[in-house]
């Protein structure tokens, strides 16, 4: 029904190894360019944004990218983050080839599309499939905050829903990691309806009693925190991550209101109530497995009861 | 009179000049009948040249108008009662959110519109029509309400957006909207949500979860404000006009995208030059649809919004990309 | 099961005449007592505590309690209400022998209880029954405040968990008029487990899809506040009734707190959320009759769609 | 040393006694054994005596002493692992609430429990263990997830009651005890509740909605605090023993009156005395009617929750008076 808006182009392969290899180191985030190139010979050494201290890039990847002085949690890669926390070899990639179109003509988006994918080497703002932790299957989908900042336009709400449908099919629990400046505005009210449509999809997933874990991690607004990164079962959030659903300077500029210190952090959004665990990035597998395992039908626990 | 438009200026020029003549012909007793009938004839075909083209800002500018109708205007026109009911039972009542039980067309329905205020003291108690979180907390209850008794909802969509405050953020604005989402997805009753006005991205998507919507004909219905959209891509709030035309967001727009399902008439000029004849309109678009809905199972209701949601958005199954463009 | 805590004492039959006949003319409250019996004939006149007017009684009578110069609302006896609200000859009474006992041989109870009694004319705190309002059948409960203050003990719990049964047998919407200081302490843990027993029932009620309508009166509050009367789908209250969990008078006491102008009124409830419409006592048979019959099951209606 | 009563006093004299015994014997090499044994054996026979008829009163005190163990002190003892979850996803985490999900003998179990503070920091931070109403609201959603994942609920009860300031009228405390209580009535889930301290009014009534309903030996479950009770029967705080025992609220009472199902025994002295004796007694408890209620089917764990409900109460079928008092 679209194929009227649908645009005569041509195309070719891009080499997608790079994306669907799973590698054992983290690979680096684009935060990394805080530390000036003057300063610090390339790419070897990188100072942290929060201490001050200049660390080792593969000791900071060693440790998950957490600064080993300040606990400082740098962003990190969507495959970076499945390499740290699923089972090795366990990750099996769902729908990669889905793909963007620029369905509006929107002015420069074709630019920014590519070059998104070029500099980060995945498709899209989302990675999905399933994968096991301490040998407990789960569907996952992680947002990359390296493609135009983890937004969401078709693709990324079809590939969520698509992940959580089939998850309802395999009887699976969901675990969303979140990174997303919102809805992306370049697909206009496409993209915003994907709120819609994750939602809807969690809808089902609820009503077929499986679990959903959202997990949020720095930075988590708009379209994405007023759709499927609230609705989890159990929501847990990096620590100092910024979540909330306006960014604090559109806040400051609409109603002229300077926001107190530590405002829309993983802290202040659990003190109102609205997280359930700030668990820190080298703990999240342990404590995702716990959940999980918790949660597992059938699962015998080896009971007395 | 209402507020004018730059774009309709040409036409009150004329209306002015038409109306100087008759008042000449008449003082002094000389037969300029032709010439006003000529120029009467012009004005007509500047009217419908005119506003049979909008542009999407001007559009936007229509759906802004500081006189278009908002709900409570529309309410006593479309229901033969209107119970307003208030609060979300945790926190407050929010007032840029109304709802309640309603009869229309003899069927008892459920309501829920975003306000926008007329005046700077109206817009300050609804706080310019952006709802806080107790505002679609309220809006859950009301409708979880009409799933437990059968009745079908009516969303009505004229929010510039959600509120944007610290107050906002610490009771969960995102939680809010997101529960609204979920909600409606799942409920088994008809859901027919009208954009009214502006539909101010997440804000009034809460309340667009639907089987159907529809759109009256200058409202626009957008992930972002124009203004916003221009400044994150123009740094320049200036370049509105560009943004509106670049987002895609008016009724047309909606229907070539499959997310509206159509397109309510308005009068010439827009919904605030006769309010009946608009709310006339909207009430037998709104009955047309119920009618069909009505019709249909609750599993079938719950599976068809569901669907619609399915199919909203574009994209390709192919790990390609395009060639006619190329970064150096 | 309870044979062995029952005590042996002996029974005469009160006459209920009183309680059963309807009569036109609203009974008159205790509240009246404000008016001083040394500036005013006795019962012929009453001063309004709220605009100080003296009124005619038989006028006051005549527009339901409500002062004809400021609208103040006296307090109303659950028969004088009846008399207002419902068709007439439309009330069957349910329940109305279950009597109290002083199950805890709490001190003072039975004189507590005999008095009231005697002063009420009822033999409980509470009104139970089915009626018709414009001709729409629902069930009815009415606390007394002239009954030990409306207080919720084992025999108010059971007559409204009754009344909200038989509605499920019957199909019919409920309405509850709360008029109550709280839980009866003097029938300890008994008298709190009716809050939990008549919101089970009310459960029991929305399971069943039917409507259950709680009109708030002059005061709610304590275990009644948080049981039933909280737990309308729609809730409504009469005109600056007071309405709360803890008494100004506690919170004051334990909290140090003095509360604002206005608090706990119905307004103030109503701006919290809280409340969904506020009704006049005036008001009140076309306002629930309309309720009640958009909620009418298989209701025609004269639809036209 | 933990805080002594009035009531403990006797005992603590003879130990004195005991010790100073035993120490001027070692002192002067003087064998006074017998004269210790019969002092340890009037000791044994005292602390039978006056634990063993403790009144209503001397139960509150130890209800309520400082170093009661709270629900964070048995939590590691009951439950393999404990994960707290926070927060009720509208306004707030409350602290004088804890919830989570544990293991309980290898089953996942979701826990609610009321928890007051051990010093006055932590009751500051806990409010004294009076939950507002996001704390209800938080209870809520953990229990809902309980039944939506058929997890059994285990709550714990230790509150004086439900917070009693402005800010729980303004968000609904009448609102949140009740939807606790309603909520509570429909699971389909094992709901096992144990007062473990103070079950004060409708605040501790708002956990206690349940299948089973364990008391600790010393806990005690009121409609009212025994101190108000007495202000307005005798206008009169100081008269709290006496309201005490007029309001039936022990163990004892409770399981007399059908409202409980089981006392768990205490150490002598209570349970701060041997806070894991208290927890390996609480546990095999619980266990013990978990197994059962674990075996029932989901509708009929709903249905005999609801007329253990039912049944509770105490009335006649007559319309008759009392005759053997007459009011003048
Ligand atoms: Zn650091
Ligand atoms: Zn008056």
């Amino acid at each position: 029904m679209f194929k009227d808006i649908f645009r005569k182009t041509k195309y070719v392969t891009i080499n997608s190894n790079q994306k669907q290899n799973r590698s054992s180191e983290v690979p680096r985030q684009e935060e990394a360019a805080i530390v000036s190139k003057k300063e610090l010979p390339d790419g070897l050494w990188v100072k942290c944004p929060k201490c001050g201290e200049v660390l080792f890039n593969k000791n900071l990847d060693e440790n998950g990218r957490v600064c080993t002085t300040c606990e400082h949690h740098f962003r990190i890669s969507a495959q970076g983050r499945l390499a740290l926390l699923v089972d090795e070899n366990s990750f099996e990639e769902w729908d990669s080839e889905l793909n963007t179109m620029d369905s509006l003509e929107f002015p420069g988006y074709e630019e920014k599309l590519l070059e998104a994918q070029q500099k980060s080497g995945v498709l899209e703002g989302v990675v999905t499939g399933r994968a096991r932790i301490e040998g407990i299957p789960f569907v996952v989908a992680i947002n990359e905050a390296g493609f135009m900042m983890g937004s969401m336009g078709s693709v990324v709400g079809e590939k969520i829903a698509r992940a959580i449908e089939r998850a309802i099919e395999l009887r699976l629990p969901v675990v969303i990691f979140s990174t997303s400046g919102g809805a992306r505005m370049q697909e206009g009210i496409l993209s915003l309806y994907q709120m819609a449509k994750t939602s809807a999809a969690l809808g089902k997933l609820a009503e077929n009693h499986l679990l959903y874990i959202s997990v949020l991690t720095d930075p988590t607004f708009g379209g994405v925190t007023a759709s499927y990164a609230s609705l989890g079962d159990i929501i847990i959030s990096e620590p100092n991550a910024l979540i909330g659903f306006t960014g604090p300077r559109i806040i400051k500029q609409t109603m002229r209101q300077e926001l107190p210190t530590g405002a829309q952090t993983a802290e202040f959004n659990q003190e109102h109530g609205l997280i359930d665990l700030i668990v820190a990035r080298t703990q999240m597998r342990p404590e995702l497995a716990r959940l999980l395992r918790y949660h597992q039908e059938g699962a015998e626990y080896g009971s007395t009861i | 009179m209402a507020q004018l438009f730059e774009f309709e200026k040409p036409i009150a020029e004329l209306e002015h000049r038409i109306s100087e003549l008759q008042k000449f012909s008449a003082d002094k007793g000389i037969d300029l009948s032709q010439e006003v009938d000529t120029l009467e004839k012009k004005v007509l075909l500047l009217k419908k040249e005119i506003y049979g083209n909008l542009e999407p800002w001007q559009k936007v500018q229509i759906a802004r108008h500081s006189e278009r109708p908002n709900f409570y205007d529309y309410a006593p026109l479309l229901f033969e009662d209107f119970i307003e009911l208030k609060g979300d039972r945790l926190f407050a009542d929010d007032h840029s959110i109304a709802g309640g039980i309603a009869l229309f067309h003899g069927v008892p329905v459920t309501v829920v519109a975003q306000v926008k205020g007329k005046d700077t003291k109206e817009n300050i108690k609804r706080n310019f029509g952006m709802p806080h979180p107790e505002g679609y907390r309220k809006a859950i209850r009301l409708m979880d309400q009409a799933e437990k008794f059968g009745r079908p909802i009516l969303t009505f969509i004229d929010t510039p957006g959600a509120a944007c405050d610290l107050g906002a953020e610490e009771r969960g604005q995102g939680e809010a909207i997101a529960r609204c989402l979920l909600a409606m997805s799942g409920y088994h009753v008809p859901v027919i949500s009208t954009v009214i006005g502006e539909g101010g991205s997440g804000g009034a998507l809460a309340l667009g979860v639907c089987n159907v919507l529809l759109m009256l004909e200058n409202s626009f219905y957008s992930v972002i404000a124009p203004e916003s959209c221009a400044s994150i891509l123009w740094k320049d709030t200036t370049k509105a006009k560009e943004a509106a035309a670049a987002l895609k967001f008016t009724a047309k727009d909606l229907l070539r995208l499959g997310v509206a399902d159509e397109l309510v008439r308005e009068p010439q000029g827009g919904a605030h030059n006769n309010l009946h004849q608009t709310a006339d309109e909207l009430s037998e678009v709104i009955s047309k649809y119920l009618v069909r809905l009505r019709s249909e199972s609750p599993e079938v209701l719950r599976e068809t919004r569901y669907q619609k949601l399915r199919k909203i958005g574009m994209f390709r199954e192919s790990a390609e990309i395009n060639l006619t463009k190329k970064l150096d």
